[in-house]
């Protein structure tokens, strides 16, 4: 879309082409004035390539989770069935998978599971399905007490805002991944009978609610922050001399403007509450067996990662690539947003 | 350093020659969105000790004009064209190195807002002695007393401890006045105002023109004055340029184009100012539509889409033809000139009052 | 200022009694019988009382706090001896004094957290500020990918790659191991070579894109372009104004960052076998050994509030306006 | 090294039963073709020979010369974790036994040939023990020349006292045979002497005399043969009187044995230097070659071989103590012959069993459904790999006198992964399809896969397995409470001496059970009972072993309490420079009394 340079002396003699020019530039500035900011920035982030191609990768990954049964049907093996310990070649005397790469082979893509002999393929998907599943409903949690307790202590102010600002500060000051491996025990304890098995749901439900805990503080800054500076503008006092109730005006009118920050914000809380469930199962405090679990797969990896260093590669480069796309999406996302930061 | 391509000798300087004289200044901007053509061909001269005020709505490139004066747009992503001989020096193929000797130095800015404009992190007092001592090699003491000097005659009470304040210990005004003192530290012989005056209230925006006012008078230095509010322009710049979509569109002393405006933008300009002399009832007319997209601005009269003349126009000229703006006093309208002026007549002066 | 730091300091002292508070009554909370663990293999149930005896945990929980708090400031009486202030008990497996342990481990960990932090802030910074200075061209390019792959490496998994490459097949080093700098400098820093070079790759991309970006929000700002029209240099307004604008945002992270490292890089010393705080703590927490868990729970909190107040002090610093506010 | 390397080892040295701890996690090859280098079965029959009670020649000293030793150097130990107590009245577990055996003495020690074959024969005494009523009353005669390390003369007084301080409160780790037997069952016999020897009060002489300065006579209510055998434990070991510091004895003990503590940081490292008054002469098992042991701490397995196979600088004079060659290192070790030479291997004193809890697992078809099925070779396999274990057979371990090769009623040997039709057709015979069981396992990492196994298998024999998981680092507490609300849970039993009184009664003599007792199966038969205490009142060896091997095929044939699992091995690397190195069948681990360096 460039328009012809008009100098001084061209103007006399336009050329003919020029009805046309104007026609698409006309029709041109329509459509561009005619588009919402969402619009307008959904057009911003397409034309965004790596935001574009993160967002696939991203995806990708989320389809991979949610189509595990679909892909365990097609692939034919499940993450539970010990394949090494029934068929007695797979694994060789020390336990570890025989042939090449860790065992990768026509029916086991990623190869064999050291000691247990699971298939690696099926342990990654259903391990990614669990830390996505359990990350992505911590990060939602996360995402709606923040919003909440930075909207109430930004809008409100005054005495709310200072005894809610000193709980952020207390939260803050607990060692988290200490705080963590202290109330996993404690979480699942209160929630089980003593004598039946823990379901994998509420261990999965005791990590989101101890994520959350001490997740939420950095978000209800950031939003405390943003509704400060919002409160002052005009049409929030217009809203309050319109005879708006508070939660009618956090609602219409706080929450739209907040939008981008807490978009921005959960693209990158998502990765880094993934890595948190994967440092939790790394601990021995997250998923137990035989429930699959990304951050297992990394601990029993490092052990034997002399022997068997297939077993730890497969997990490790699926954990870059999600985390890196992820970290671009939230980039790009950012950029749409709010373009004055620039890259 | 800013990409410039140079059209044409730098004529030798002489006597006759204007202090400033821009000629055929375009600055495009290259974004995602594509080219802006922020300024598009905009010719101007200014005399030593005169004043140039430049009027016209936000976005129509008064700013960004002047940033292009001084060469501060960033390299990348802008390519200004055009001529801007400055006692005779044209800046546009100058190096980095002598352009910064020349900034604070022979020529200053004053930006619109004070406390974005001065860094919150050091005292006034060592912001306004910087561009001193680099300029003037002086010595950190000897300028500490030129800033509290300069602090005094900008009419800052009680300089020689106000100079070690931050400037949000200032009020609106007074922070005002110490930009204008670090503008004004090196005697600049050419001093470009962005709206130093829309961020305060009115009496405090005389004593400032005011003050402009006795130092141009005492150091004899030229100043352009950019802003929106005619009313500012009125009894203080000596010429008047109305800029619209990156062009000038109309040219004159301040008395003619307030008087005898000859172009239907500036018409509409005045008409939407309230006057003291009509009555409270009567209608403002604002102008109808929005400023020109300037990634694709409209063609030949970039004003045609809003003015309510195009039609007096005989074969639709004003939409496929630019008009010409002449030199001196002058206005780029296709409007014949009597049919301008019964217009002028009959719809125009009575609501100027 | 003075009083600005009191009051903040009067702040991280409550929020620390308050955080002790908490993981004291929480450990209680934990279904099983903390004595079980020093009560050994046939703990039949008056074995068992005369455990909970020794230990002092036959007294109802709340007077049991208030002895740990009394021990913590004036020093309190054990079987083993007396134990003076701050004393945080003694430890229900080992019956070592707790704080003796504690410190005992900390060189390791104040080596880790000191080399890392030296490294990531230089490299870290250094790049994030070239990177934004050459904005757009082929280093801001490689510097912004390369960070943000390596930042999205994890050390649980960095680190094995990193001893498989150098230790375990070519064996150019050998296995990180602590050697007490008081021992051998040489040895103190090849033993701590990995772990460093580990953390600071991890930590130096985080803070490369962060610099990055606040240094470019930073030169667009209005007194930056001011300063740049009084005909200062660029490199001045590039480290002048520019720079000073873009700490506060890295001051906060590198706070957090800090506190958190101080106070034991657990994953950092599980991968790499090092008996620092972050394993004395893991440890303490699994066996419900509650004077050594209490122990470390305070002396991390404490390190995560003193960095809170530097971290607030340094705005003071930078920014006059929250100075003279 | 992941977080489960340190809690394993140090989880398995805390939890395991009361008999001395072997760490498992050593590995081996089975099946697969090369030749099992594993200890085979016979070298099984030496350890479990009933013990021969020496007599004072072979009690006196010095000790016979090891082939080509020479004294000098000082060994590097390479260990895990601290030794949990240095107290010998706390030390109970294996890793203590070793430093025992170096540092202490007792009254009686175990005297070993190169066959592994065991003599009882007297430390401090002049000889294993003299009764006169067949062990109802024993007395011990001290040597001459006895001094501890600070030159102190040792007398009949310490003796007693070394006793007597086993009733104080603050002693709660140790062993408790000789007290129980000298004033009560279970831990009554605390009430005997509420605060140990420290406020003047002593035990009747009707129950512990000392006539004269060198002699000391045990006195009980029924007959105890096994006292010697008890008091060579390093519970029993001597504490010096006026040097006893009650609680803080813990870091500072007092030594009697060839060596002394020069330095201990705890968490870091030990020093042992020469004990100069250990007189040779009156120890006729220990030797004295090295100068002395420098122990480091925090080397998990995995560090301790591979630094020792490197052998390189200090690793070269390196022993392991409970270190063992690490399952992920053991294709290095075996796959080089240069470094089998320098391994030791053998089989620890373990047998990991299934318990049924009798209380809620009533149908005796149920209990042997499931012992057939049980996968036992994938389960060793997991702990330790080939070289860490072997199937099991019966309940009694290989170095247990009473142990039989070939007795085998569950089939384990022909089908080491378990017979499942068999065990399908007797849940059918039962009606226990979908019957729920609880399977308890500790939240380490091998525990866990192994939990896997196992309730694989459950469900493929039709039982409805609910899996339940307890915090390792109270295993046997949660689960030795009666009411712990389980149906199968694996324990770990190893002999306290080599004998079958150490391990029968403590697991099944029904009349113990209570919270905390190791008869985890609750397992409570009259016939069984009454059995116990008959066999126990057998004065000669050889005679009670018979008893003990009938009572054996009679508790797995009739009762079938616990399903047997694996035994336990042990596979140990030592550096190039050492000399001496053997197989302990005492401690089974290596014999440290007979360490040197060549160069």
């Amino acid at each position: 879309m460039t328009s012809p340079v008009q100098t001084e002396d061209a103007s006399s003699s336009t050329a003919p082409g020029a009805p046309d020019v104007s026609k698409d530039g006309t029709q041109e500035a329509k459509t561009l004035a005619g588009l919402s900011p969402g619009q307008l920035m959904w057009r911003r982030f397409k034309r965004d390539r790596t935001g574009v191609v993160s967002a696939v990768i991203v995806i990708f990954f989320f389809a991979v989770a949610l189509l595990a049964p679909v892909i365990k049907m097609l692939y034919g093996k499940d993450p539970y069935t010990l394949y090494g310990q029934d068929s007695l070649d797979l694994l060789d005397e020390f336990n570890m998978p025989t042939g090449t790469f860790g065992g990768m082979s026509a029916d086991h893509w990623f190869g064999i599971e050291p000691n247990l002999g699971r298939d690696v393929f099926m342990q990654l998907i259903y391990g990614m399905r669990t830390s996505i599943y359990t990350a992505l409903a911590a990060t939602v949690l996360i995402v709606i007490v923040g919003v909440l307790i930075g909207l109430v202590g930004g809008y409100f102010g005054g005495r709310i805002d200072y005894w809610l600002g000193r709980l952020t500060d207390f939260l803050l000051g607990f060692p988290s991944q200490l705080f963590f491996i202290a109330s996993m025990p404690v979480v699942v304890a209160a929630f089980v009978r003593p004598d039946e098995e823990t379901p994998t749901a509420l261990r999965a439900g005791a990590i989101v609610a101890v994520l959350s805990f001490l997740g939420w503080m950095g978000l209800a800054r950031l939003i405390r922050a943003a509704t400060l500076s919002l409160r002052e503008r005009e049409f929030v006092e217009a809203a309050k001399i319109a005879g708006a109730s508070p939660w009618r005006i956090i609602r219409k009118e706080l929450l739209p403007n907040l939008v981008t920050p807490i978009l921005v914000q959960a693209t990158l809380q998502l990765p880094s509450t993934i890595l948190s469930v994967a440092f939790l199962s790394y601990v021995g405090v997250g998923f137990v067996e035989p429930t699959p679990d990304w951050g297992r797969m990394f601990a029993i990896g490092a052990d034997i990662y002399e022997q068997d260093p297939a077993y730890m590669i497969f997990p490790g480069v699926a954990m870059v690539i999600f985390v890196v796309a992820f970290n671009l999406l939230g980039d790009s996302v950012r950029d749409a947003f709010d373009p004055k930061s620039g890259r | 350093m800013t990409t410039l391509t140079k059209t044409e000798e730098t004529p030798a300087p002489n006597a006759a020659d204007p202090f400033l004289s821009v000629r055929d200044l375009r600055v495009h901007f290259s974004t995602e969105d594509g080219v802006v053509k922020a300024v598009n061909g905009l010719s101007f001269d200014l005399e030593r000790g005169k004043t140039l005020g430049i009027v016209g709505e936000s976005g129509s490139g008064k700013s960004v004009t002047n940033l292009s004066i001084l060469g501060l747009h960033n390299p990348q992503s802008t390519t200004v064209t055009g001529e801007i001989l400055l006692d005779g020096q044209d800046l546009t193929d100058v190096s980095g190195k002598q352009l910064e000797a020349l900034r604070g130095n022979k020529m200053a800015m004053i930006f619109q807002d004070a406390l974005t404009a001065l860094s919150p992190y050091y005292t006034v007092g060592r912001q306004i002695s910087e561009p001193y001592m680099k300029h003037t090699g002086a010595s950190k003491k000897e300028a500490r007393a030129r800033a509290i000097e300069m602090l005094g005659k900008v009419g800052i009470p009680d300089p020689k401890n106000r100079v070690d304040d931050y400037p949000h210990q200032f009020s609106g005004g007074m922070r005002q006045r110490a930009m204008i003192a670090m503008s004004l530290v090196c005697n600049p012989e050419l001093l470009i105002a962005d709206e130093p005056t829309t961020a305060l209230d009115v009496t405090v925006q005389a004593q400032i023109l005011d003050l402009l006012k006795d130092l141009q008078q005492e150091f004899g230095s030229a100043i352009i004055l950019i802003t929106h509010d005619l009313g500012v322009v009125a009894n203080f710049v000596d010429d008047l340029l109305v800029m619209y979509a990156g062009r000038a569109v109309e040219r004159g002393s301040v008395r003619e184009v307030l008087k005898q405006p000859q172009h239907p933008y500036t018409w509409g300009l005045l008409s939407s100012m309230p006057r003291l002399s009509s009555d409270v009832g009567e209608q403002l007319q604002p102008i109808p539509g929005s400023p020109p997209s300037l990634l694709n601005p409209p063609s030949g009269c970039a004003f045609h889409p809003r003015c309510a003349y195009a039609e007096l126009v005989d074969g639709g000229l004003c939409t496929h033809e630019r008009p010409l703006l002449p030199d001196g006093r002058g206005a780029a309208c296709h409007l014949p000139a009597d049919r301008k002026q019964q217009v002028f007549i009959e719809k125009i002066q009575p609501r100027l009052g | 200022m003075l009083q600005f730091l009191i009051r903040r300091a009067f702040g991280a002292v409550l929020t620390l009694f308050l955080i002790s508070a908490v993981t004291f009554f929480m450990f209680f909370a934990i279904p099983q019988d903390p004595a079980l663990l020093a009560c050994g293999k046939n703990c039949t149930p008056d074995a068992l009382a005369v455990i909970h005896q020794n230990l002092g945990l036959d007294k109802p929980v709340p007077v049991q706090f208030w002895d740990f708090m009394v021990g913590v400031f004036a020093g309190r009486d054990f079987a083993v001896g007396h134990c003076d202030a701050p004393c945080f008990g003694v430890s229900f497996a080992t019956q070592q004094n707790v704080w003796d342990t504690i410190l005992d481990r900390f060189p390791l960990t104040l080596s880790l957290s000191i080399g890392g932090l030296i490294v990531f802030l230089i490299v870290g910074l250094g790049a994030g500020m070239i990177a934004a200075a050459k904005k757009g061209t082929a280093t801001d390019k490689v510097f912004s990918s390369a960070s943000l792959v390596l930042s999205s490496l994890q050390i649980y998994f960095l680190g094995p790659v990193v001893l498989g490459l150098f230790v375990y097949s070519t064996g150019w080093l050998d296995k990180p191991k602590w050697v007490p700098i008081s021992e051998s400098v040489s040895g103190w820093f090849m033993g701590l070579l990995i772990p460093w070079l580990v953390i600071s790759v991890i930590f130096t991309a985080n803070y490369t894109r962060m610099s990055r970006s606040t240094m470019i929000e930073q030169l667009q700002e209005e007194h930056v372009r001011a300063a740049r029209a009084k005909g200062m240099s660029r490199s001045y307004v590039f480290f002048r104004y520019a720079w000073r604008g873009s700490l506060i945002p890295i001051v906060t992270i590198l706070g957090m960052d800090l506190g958190a490292l101080f106070g034991g890089a657990i994953v950092t010393e599980f991968t790499f076998g090092l008996p620092g705080i972050g394993r004395l703590a893991v440890q303490s927490v699994q066996d419900k050994d509650l004077p050594l868990t209490m122990g470390v729970m305070v002396f991390s909190a404490a390190f995560i509030l003193l960095f809170n107040v530097i971290v607030d002090a340094t705005y003071a610093l930078i920014d006059p306006r929250v100075r003279l506010s | 090294m992941s977080i489960f390397g340190t809690r394993k080892t140090r989880a398995v040295v805390v939890a395991l039963a009361a008999g001395s701890l072997a760490l498992t996690a050593c590995g081996g090859n089975s099946d697969s073709g090369t030749k099992d280098k594993s200890k085979t079965q016979e070298d099984a029959a030496q350890q479990s020979q009933a013990v021969i009670f020496g007599d004072a020649a072979a009690s006196t000293g010095p000790a016979p010369e090891v082939p080509g030793a020479r004294s000098g150097g000082t060994a590097t130990v390479y260990q895990d974790s601290d030794f949990s107590h240095l107290d010998p009245g706390q030390t109970y577990v294996s890793d203590g036994k070793l430093l025992d055996r170096l540092i202490q003495r007792g009254l009686t020690q175990y005297a070993e040939d190169d066959k592994g074959r065991l003599t009882l024969v007297g430390d401090l005494a002049t000889d294993s023990g003299k009764t006169t009523d067949g062990g109802k009353s024993w007395t011990f005669t001290l040597k001459d020349g006895l001094k501890d390390q600070n030159g102190n003369a040792i007398t009949s007084a310490d003796v007693r006292h070394s006793i007597e301080r086993l009733y104080a409160p603050f002693i709660t780790d140790g062993p408790t045979y000789v007290q129980a037997w000298l004033s009560g069952a279970g831990t009554t016999y605390r009430k005997a002497l509420p605060d140990g020897p420290y406020k003047g009060k002593h035990l009747p002489d009707s129950v512990l005399a000392t006539p004269d300065a060198k002699t000391v006579v045990f006195k009980f209510k029924d007959a105890h043969p096994d006292l010697p055998q008890a008091l060579a434990m390093p519970g029993y070991s001597l504490v010096p009187a006026k040097t006893d510091t009650k609680e803080k004895y813990d870091t500072a003990p007092v030594a009697t044995g060839p060596y002394k503590i020069a330095e201990f940081k705890p968490g870091k490292s030990m020093t042992l230097v020469k004990n100069e008054n250990w007189d040779p002469k009156t120890d006729s098992v220990r030797h004295q070659y090295v100068d002395g042991f420098n122990i480091q701490y925090n080397h998990d397995d995995d560090d301790q071989t591979k630094t020792i196979l490197a052998d390189r600088g200090e690793a070269k004079n390196a022993v392991m103590f409970t270190g063992q060659v690490s399952t992920n290192q053991v294709r290095n070790v075996v796959n080089d012959p240069e470094a089998m030479k320098r391994t030791i291997q053998g089989y620890a004193p373990y047998v990991w069993q299934l318990n049924f809890n009798l209380d809620r697992m009533k149908d005796k078809k149920v209990r042997d459904a499931i012992t057939y099925a049980l996968p036992s070779a994938q389960i060793y396999k997991l702990d330790g790999g080939a070289y860490g274990g072997e199937t099991a057979t019966g309940l009694i371990s290989p170095t247990t006198p009473g142990y039989e090769k070939d007795y085998d009623p569950f089939g384990k040997l022909k089908k080491p992964n378990g017979d499942v039709e068999k065990a399908k057709a007797l849940i059918k015979e039962a009606g226990a399809e979908g019957q729920k069981v609880v399977y308890a396992y500790g939240n380490t990492p091998v525990r866990q896969q192994q939990a896997v196994v196992i309730a694989d298998r459950l469900k493929a024999i039709g039982l409805d397995v609910v899996k339940k998981e307890i915090d390792s680092a109270t295993w046997y507490e949660q689960v030795g409470k009666v009411q712990n609300g389980l149906d199968l849970y694996m324990t770990g039993w190893g002999q306290d001496w080599p004998s079958a009184s150490t391990v029968i009664p403590p697991l099944y003599d029904g009349t113990q059970i209570q919270d905390g007792s190791s008869v985890y199966s609750h397992i409570n038969d009259p016939k069984v009972n009454s059995e116990i205490q008959r066999i126990l009142k057998i004065s000669d060896p050889a005679e009670a072993q018979k008893a003990w091997t009938a009572l054996h095929h009679d508790i797995v044939e009739r009762i079938n309490p616990a399903a047997p699992i694996y035994f336990t091995k042990v596979f140990q690397i030592f550096g190039s420079n050492v000399g001496g190195i053997r197989y302990s069948t005492d401690s089974s681990y290596v014999d440290v009394t007979r360490i040197f360096l060549k160069k």
